[in-house]
């Protein structure tokens, strides 16, 4: 509750014949906020204006209570203590006349010093009791009961340049148009297809003619064209195995050759 | 001070600042400061006894209607409103930069140049099945808009780019699209392209095409279609 | 509008309704709406640009002066509040507020009228040496936060108050803290102070003094400190 209660002693230590089960008695000094706060209360009780104090009498009454409070064996915190202390050397600076030459602030000084403190304390008080005074919001005045809050709209802002477009069409359409050749190869053009296509292409052309050419003619989808290679191909040479066309290749990946065959069985394949 | 209802009668000629009548003050501070709308039969409780609290209240009303915060009633309760005409001011549009997903911007790349494009020709082009997401996306970003509808099983919906999508990309029309041979000079094809390979040049007319059907009613409703806010 | 309304809206300026300016409308629109206090900046921000927000706030000030709610300046914000006398009149509103213990209190005065202070400078005031217990409650409160170090031995931190101890408190500024001419009067802050502590007056000025040390990076993580929020 205080800032003074603080179960230190110093010189002043109590009686070192009490049992360590007393209970502290400490209930006294709680009630003040410290040496310099009981000093303001023993000077109130002097009745007097802080002006004109005596501090000789108030020191007395200070180191009185101090006394007794270690009669009653009251625990006091060092504060007070350094503060009996120090009031002790203060009336006794007092008491004594000063001597002549001495150095440092006099007696006098030192007394106005500590009646200057006991005046700011009690001003600060007076301070902080008309603060707590002043109209307090949320005690006193209110801030609006029900705000309506703003609100906060996100608006993207989408960044993406030309360059991120284009790269990104262009690589999409890289990846994909390799890929593709792959995806559409498992569309194929089935064997039958091809030879049935073949079959009917024979009947138009007798003299040798380049695969593809009858080929590309059909299959207008690019993407098909190997498969459709690929499939006509092995038809090709299945029909050439069974005579009923003959194949010619000039080199290995050169255009293939067809023709129907007029003689069944004299046919043979160069490749 | 006069009682308020005399004052209510009295012509406005003399009715002056000074004389404004002290339940005023503590209503406004009342409805000011409560967490919620009041009713009047909690006004009444907390002002002076014998206060004329519909009578006080609509003064107050009349007294706020011209600024800038409204006394209103909603339901039988009484509170302070912003006036509504100010909604705006109390919205702020925060910008937000964002990235496009690399997704988004593939698709976004090829509405642009395959437009009109439907959503299976998209994904036939992109290898994935999972353009719907990204073309929410970027009706959202508002940069394409449904056109039309195919003339196909399905009648799936042909999308394109709009205005919005040639500003933002600082595009004068859909032509200024660089072609294949552009990509290539431009280093974004490598080259090793199969034969007969093509990039569409596609083309600004809102015509629809042959195969294409104009969008129904309801099209625009369906959460595909963009806000209409967005596009301008 | 009726002629009922302009009658209600006369100020001691003789201002009719119709000339009242916009900018008053927005202004209160704003500060109403708000839940906290808006500076000036924020304001000018929302409104059309040219408005001269700090003439538009007086007049709004003295407009709402003889009303139930005022508008008030704290620091360099503004913010509407129920007037100080109708305290009686809304207790059912009032919050407990957090019981401060007469050390804490003290304390907060000191901090208030001497900042910036130092705990050493506060215990050699009160004339007990347990003051970082209760600068601990103050910092928890959110009344003072740490503004810098000294530049003396050890190089002690030196608290101050913020904005938000003003606003509790109903200040403008440090300047109309109760009392503080007659405390500055009486001269109470001068001779046994160390030198460099009698100031002429506390001063929440974010510059630090000839002997102030800004804060260094890890004094804000040590407990003591507030959210790094400090004044704007």
């Amino acid at each position: 509750m205080t800032d003074t209660h603080a179960a230190q002693t110093t010189a002043f230590a109590p009686d070192p014949e009490r049992a360590s089960d007393e209970p502290a008695l400490i209930v006294d000094v709680e009630g003040f906020e410290g040496p310099l706060d009981l000093l303001l209360r023993l000077a109130r009780e002097q009745k007097v204006d802080l002006a004109k104090i005596s501090i000789l009498a108030l020191a007395d009454q200070y180191l009185a209570f101090i006394e007794e409070a270690r009669r009653l064996r009251l625990e006091l915190a060092a504060d007070y203590l350094v503060m009996a202390a120090w009031l002790a050397y203060l009336k006794s600076r007092l008491l004594l006349p000063e001597p002549p030459g001495a150095i440092g602030e006099s007696a006098a000084d030192l007394a106005n010093a500590l009646a200057l403190r006991l005046k700011r304390l009690e001003a600060i008080r007076t301070a902080a009791k008309r603060l707590t005074e002043r109209p307090q919001l949320g005690r006193d005045v209110f801030e609006r009961g029900e705000p309506e809050p703003i609100n906060e709209i996100k608006r993207p802002q989408w960044s993406a340049t030309l360059y991120d477009l284009l790269t990104a069409y262009a690589n999409e359409r890289q990846k994909h148009a390799l890929a593709r050749v792959r995806l559409t190869s498992r569309k194929v053009w089935s064997l039958a297809e091809a030879r049935a296509t073949l079959e009917r292409l024979l009947q138009m052309a007798t003299d040798w003619t380049a695969i593809d050419q009858y080929l590309i003619a059909y299959v207008v989808e690019p993407s098909m064209r190997s498969s459709v290679l690929a499939s006509s191909l092995a038809a090709t040479l299945e029909m050439a195995r069974e005579g009923q066309l003959e194949i010619h290749q000039d080199a290995a990946f050169a255009p293939v050759y067809v023709r129907r065959r007029s003689e069944p069985g004299s046919g043979g394949a160069t490749s | 001070m006069s009682s308020l209802a005399e004052e209510l009668t009295h012509t406005e000629e003399e009715v002056v600042a000074d004389a404004r009548p002290e339940e005023l003050r503590l209503l406004e501070a009342l409805l000011f400061a409560a967490g919620e709308p009041l009713d009047e039969k909690t006004l009444a409780a907390r002002l002076p006894s014998g206060t004329d609290v519909r009578a006080a209240l609509r003064r107050l009303q009349t007294e706020y209607a011209p600024r800038g915060v409204n006394l209103v009633r909603v339901g039988n309760k009484w509170t302070f409103r912003t006036a509504n005409d100010l909604a705006w001011l109390l919205t702020h549009e925060a910008i937000q930069p964002k990235k496009l997903s690399r997704a988004a911007l593939e698709t976004l790349a090829i509405v642009a140049y395959h437009q009109p494009v439907t959503r299976a020709e998209i994904e036939e082009i992109r290898g994935v099945t999972a353009a719907k997401g990204t073309l929410d996306v970027l009706l959202e970003v508002g940069w394409i808009r449904p056109r039309g509808r195919r003339k196909a099983p399905g009648r799936p919906i042909t999308y394109a780019t709009n205005e919005a999508f040639l500003s933002h990309f600082g595009l004068e029309t859909l032509l200024d699209l660089p072609g294949l041979d552009e990509l290539k000079g431009a280093g974004l094809f490598d080259g090793t392209l199969p034969a007969g390979f093509s990039v569409p040049a596609p083309s600004d007319d809102p015509a629809l095409r042959e195969d294409e059907d104009p969008l129904e009613e309801g099209d625009l409703d369906i959460g595909l279609a963009p806000r209409p806010t967005l596009e301008d």
